[in-house]
């Protein structure tokens, strides 16, 4: 057991140390998010009172678009000369792997949520009610995208069209994690009179499933 | 009979596609089963269970 | 050690091994040569259990390679340098080595004189160790790739043209470590175009064409 | 018997295959009869006001409707429970299965989304209803397995195929009762089943449209698979005959004198 952890935390701080270096997720991706909120403000044509309205949607659409190409980045990390083989070849246990994988990309998940959190604040005026539902929603959510989302990162990966294919793949699934994340900001931004903390059970659950079923799964993919 | 043009189009390409799926299959079936010996085709033969490979 | 009889590997539908019969004792230096595209990087990657065989069998440090958690228990055994060099761009040389030393399965963090020792061991002076692997040249890369290897201690070495891209000093570098894993009880399959140095190395020279045994020879 | 035998080798037919697939036609024409000839329009009075309402003949559209729906959901369940048999097994057998079992439920799958949008125009107004939980489900249901079949497609090593397509099949399956949930509490307004089969004078004539519905439709389903399922099964010998020929001739084709010119070695 601790060396499944030791494994996992070598993972990702290799992971976070490379990001920390070459930024492409803070350089780019994030840039690239509050380009997605300014963006929704133009084709909404809107006054504030509008996007306020919708800001809850339109901000985990922005964090799923925002997921994509961080869980790119995470896969063509290890595509780059070789290091997948020799990944594999470490004889590491595939589920500390992916433990240690999805961890990286949650906690750029979080980080970005963050920013798109301050940036609908600004942009769209949003007010947080319920900073408590705000977190817990941005943790489940995190998590369970960056589960799903390494699992799906590993499944295209090695395929010439992995960046197109991912998209396809991955968002159908992650349906539910939007609507329930979504619902669960409705309530925390006082956009809409529903249950939010209601919504967390449904986020909690896939997050479960997620982690547990990606961790057994992507064994039998890395040993292929 | 009403909303006759709903029903042709609902019928029609339900049927539709499916008779073009049909010979698809059939198609492709034709063109490897020329290719492939007929003692690998598993489903000629009653003594073959299938766990080959 | 080593054995395959009738081994087949594919890559994609192409049959890249179309039947291979071999066997290596321990201890045994063998130099595979052939042209391109004769299965060399192949056989490699199937003996090190990156790849399944499609039939015939493949046992390495006596797992049989056909079963996926054996391939994985021998992954651990042996190390393979491949073409790529398994190499993170954005760390440095240190952090590379140390990483790869530590997911090799080394349960401590390997001392700062290891990985000095290893790197020293081929001829990179410690004032590249906190260079980004971005700034190397494709020698440095190599012999770095080296160290993260040597660091392990494998007790199966694969090297897939280890000379490839080394300047002179380099490559006597990679036969005194070849002589060294020897000397230390290791097995080694090296791979390269090099015959002449080849030769000096040892007397078993497997030749591979078409994907099979072409020849063997123990002069 | 021996007239199967004179056209072995040259379809995916058999004889077996062959009686299904002509009882599936029969029975194909008999549903036509009955759903457009022998059943009556869906029409009731207003409990109040005494007026015409009901599906009228749209119904006629739900007795291919529905009978699809079913075995969509049967189709795309077989597939994943052949995927998790590959898991556990690792035969050919049971990836050819799921492979054709969801290529076949992702036909229906698209058709069951084109008739309903159809039917719901005139009976409930629109092409298509946000907040019906069925119809958002079938939706996701049909793009998982559209990706599906788009990465096996992509794959072109066959067994990295077989346990990727595996995975994803399993997951689409697990993540439809989440989908499903999280639709329904999305909007509580679904307008499916209970307000229009539910409300339906269920005659005993419609019924039995119905249910004839359900029957044929299950033949063309295992038609389908059958032949699908066949047509899988060659295409993975062919692979292997291709396979067993590039080996053969990649061994013939082993020139002495050229290794040794390129190994650099006097012969």
């Amino acid at each position: 057991m601790s060396r499944f952890l030791a494994d996992a935390r070598l993972v990702a701080a290799k992971d976070l140390r490379i990001e920390a270096r070459s930024r492409v997720v803070l350089n780019q991706v994030a840039p690239f998010a509050l380009l997605v909120l300014v963006l929704f403000g133009f084709a909404l044509d809107a006054d504030q009172r509008t996007l306020r309205a919708f800001a809850p949607g339109l901000f985990w659409v922005a964090v799923l678009l925002c997921a994509l190409l961080a869980i790119q980045r995470s896969v063509s990390v290890e595509q780059a000369d070789g290091a997948l083989s020799g990944l594999r070849l470490s004889g590491m246990s595939p589920a500390a792997l992916f433990v240690g994988k999805a961890s990286a990309v949650f906690v750029q998940l979080v980080v970005l949520e963050v920013l798109l959190t301050a940036g609908i604040i600004v942009l769209y005026g949003s007010e947080v009610d319920q900073p408590l539902l705000v977190f817990a929603t941005g943790l489940l959510a995190a998590v369970a995208v960056a589960c799903t989302g390494t699992l799906y990162g590993a499944l295209a990966s090695g395929l010439g069209v992995r960046e197109t294919l991912l998209p396809i793949l991955l968002l159908p699934v992650l349906a539910p994690v939007l609507i329930g994340a979504t619902r669960a900001f409705d309530d925390a931004l006082g956009s809409a009179a529903v249950d939010g903390w209601s919504w967390l059970g449904l986020l909690a659950v896939f997050a479960v499933v997620a982690t547990a079923g990606g961790a057994l799964a992507f064994g039998a993919l890395v040993e292929e | 009979m009403t909303h006759l043009g709903y029903l042709i189009a609902g019928w029609g390409i339900a049927l539709g596609t499916l008779g073009l799926y049909v010979v698809s299959i059939i198609r492709r079936g034709r063109d490897l089963a020329r290719r492939v010996p007929a003692e690998r085709s598993r489903w000629l033969t009653s003594t073959d269970d299938g766990s080959r490979g | 050690m080593v054995e395959l009889n009738a081994a087949v590997a594919l890559l994609g539908r192409f049959p890249a091994l179309t039947g291979v019969d071999l066997r290596i004792e321990a201890g045994e230096t063998v130099l595979l040569q052939g042209p391109n595209g004769a299965g060399k990087t192949t056989l490699l990657r199937l003996c090190a259990g990156l790849l399944a065989p499609e039939s015939g069998t493949v046992t390495v440090l006596g797992h049989d390679l056909a079963a996926g958690p054996e391939r994985r228990a021998v992954r651990r055994r042996v190390a393979l340098l491949g073409h790529s060099t398994g190499l993170y761009e954005d760390l440095t040389v240190a952090e590379n080595v140390r990483f790869w030393a530590r997911a090799g399965g080394l349960d401590v963090e390997p001392s700062v004189e290891r990985v000095v020792g290893a790197l020293q061991r081929l001829g990179l002076d410690d004032g590249l160790l906190d260079l980004p692997v971005h700034r190397l040249s494709a020698g440095q890369r190599r012999r770095t790739s080296l160290a993260a290897l040597v660091v392990r201690r494998p007790e199966l070495w694969l090297l897939d043209e280890p000379h490839a891209g080394l300047d002179q000093a380099g490559r006597k570098v990679v036969d005194e470590l070849i002589g060294d894993a020897v000397a230390a009880g290791g097995t080694v399959v090296v791979s390269s175009h090099e015959l002449e140095r080849v030769r000096l190395l040892s007397p078993r020279v497997v030749t591979l064409a078409g994907g099979t045994v072409h020849r063997d020879t123990s002069s | 018997m021996t007239e199967t035998m004179v056209t072995t080798g040259t379809t995916t037919g058999s004889g077996g295959s062959r009686v299904l697939g002509a009882v599936t036609l029969l029975g194909l024409a008999t549903l036509l009869l009955f759903a457009f000839g022998l059943t009556e329009p869906d029409v009731r009075l207003h409990p109040t006001t005494g007026e015409e309402i009901g599906q009228f003949d749209a119904v006629r559209l739900l007795y291919l409707h529905v009978p699809l729906a079913v075995f969509t959901y049967v189709a795309f369940v077989l597939c994943a429970v052949a995927s998790a048999g590959y898991l556990v097994r690792r035969t050919p057998w049971f990836d050819t299965m799921a492979h054709a079992a969801a290529e076949v439920g992702t036909v229906f799958c698209g058709l069951v989304l084109v008739t309903g949008s159809i039917w719901g125009r005139p009976v409930w107004n629109t092409w298509w209803e946000w907040g019906d939980v069925r119809l958002m489900t079938t939706l996701v249901l049909f793009l998982m397995f559209a990706g599906y079949l788009a990465l096996r497609r992509a794959t072109v090593d066959p067994r990295a195929a077989a346990l990727r397509g595996a995975v994803v099949a399993l997951v689409a399956v697990l993540d439809l009762p989440l989908v499903n949930r999280s639709v329904e509490w999305w909007e509580n307004r679904t307008l499916h089943q209970k307000s229009t089969l539910g409300e339906l004078k269920i005659q005993d004539l419609t019924l039995f449209t119905l249910m004839l519905g359900f029957l044929v439709f299950g033949l063309v389903l295992a038609w389908l698979l059958l032949h699908r399922f066949r047509v899988g099964w060659l295409e993975r010998e062919d692979a292997e005959l291709g396979v067993a020929t590039a080996i053969a001739e990649r061994r013939a084709a082993i020139d002495g004198g050229d290794v040794d010119a390129a190994v650099g070695e006097d012969a």
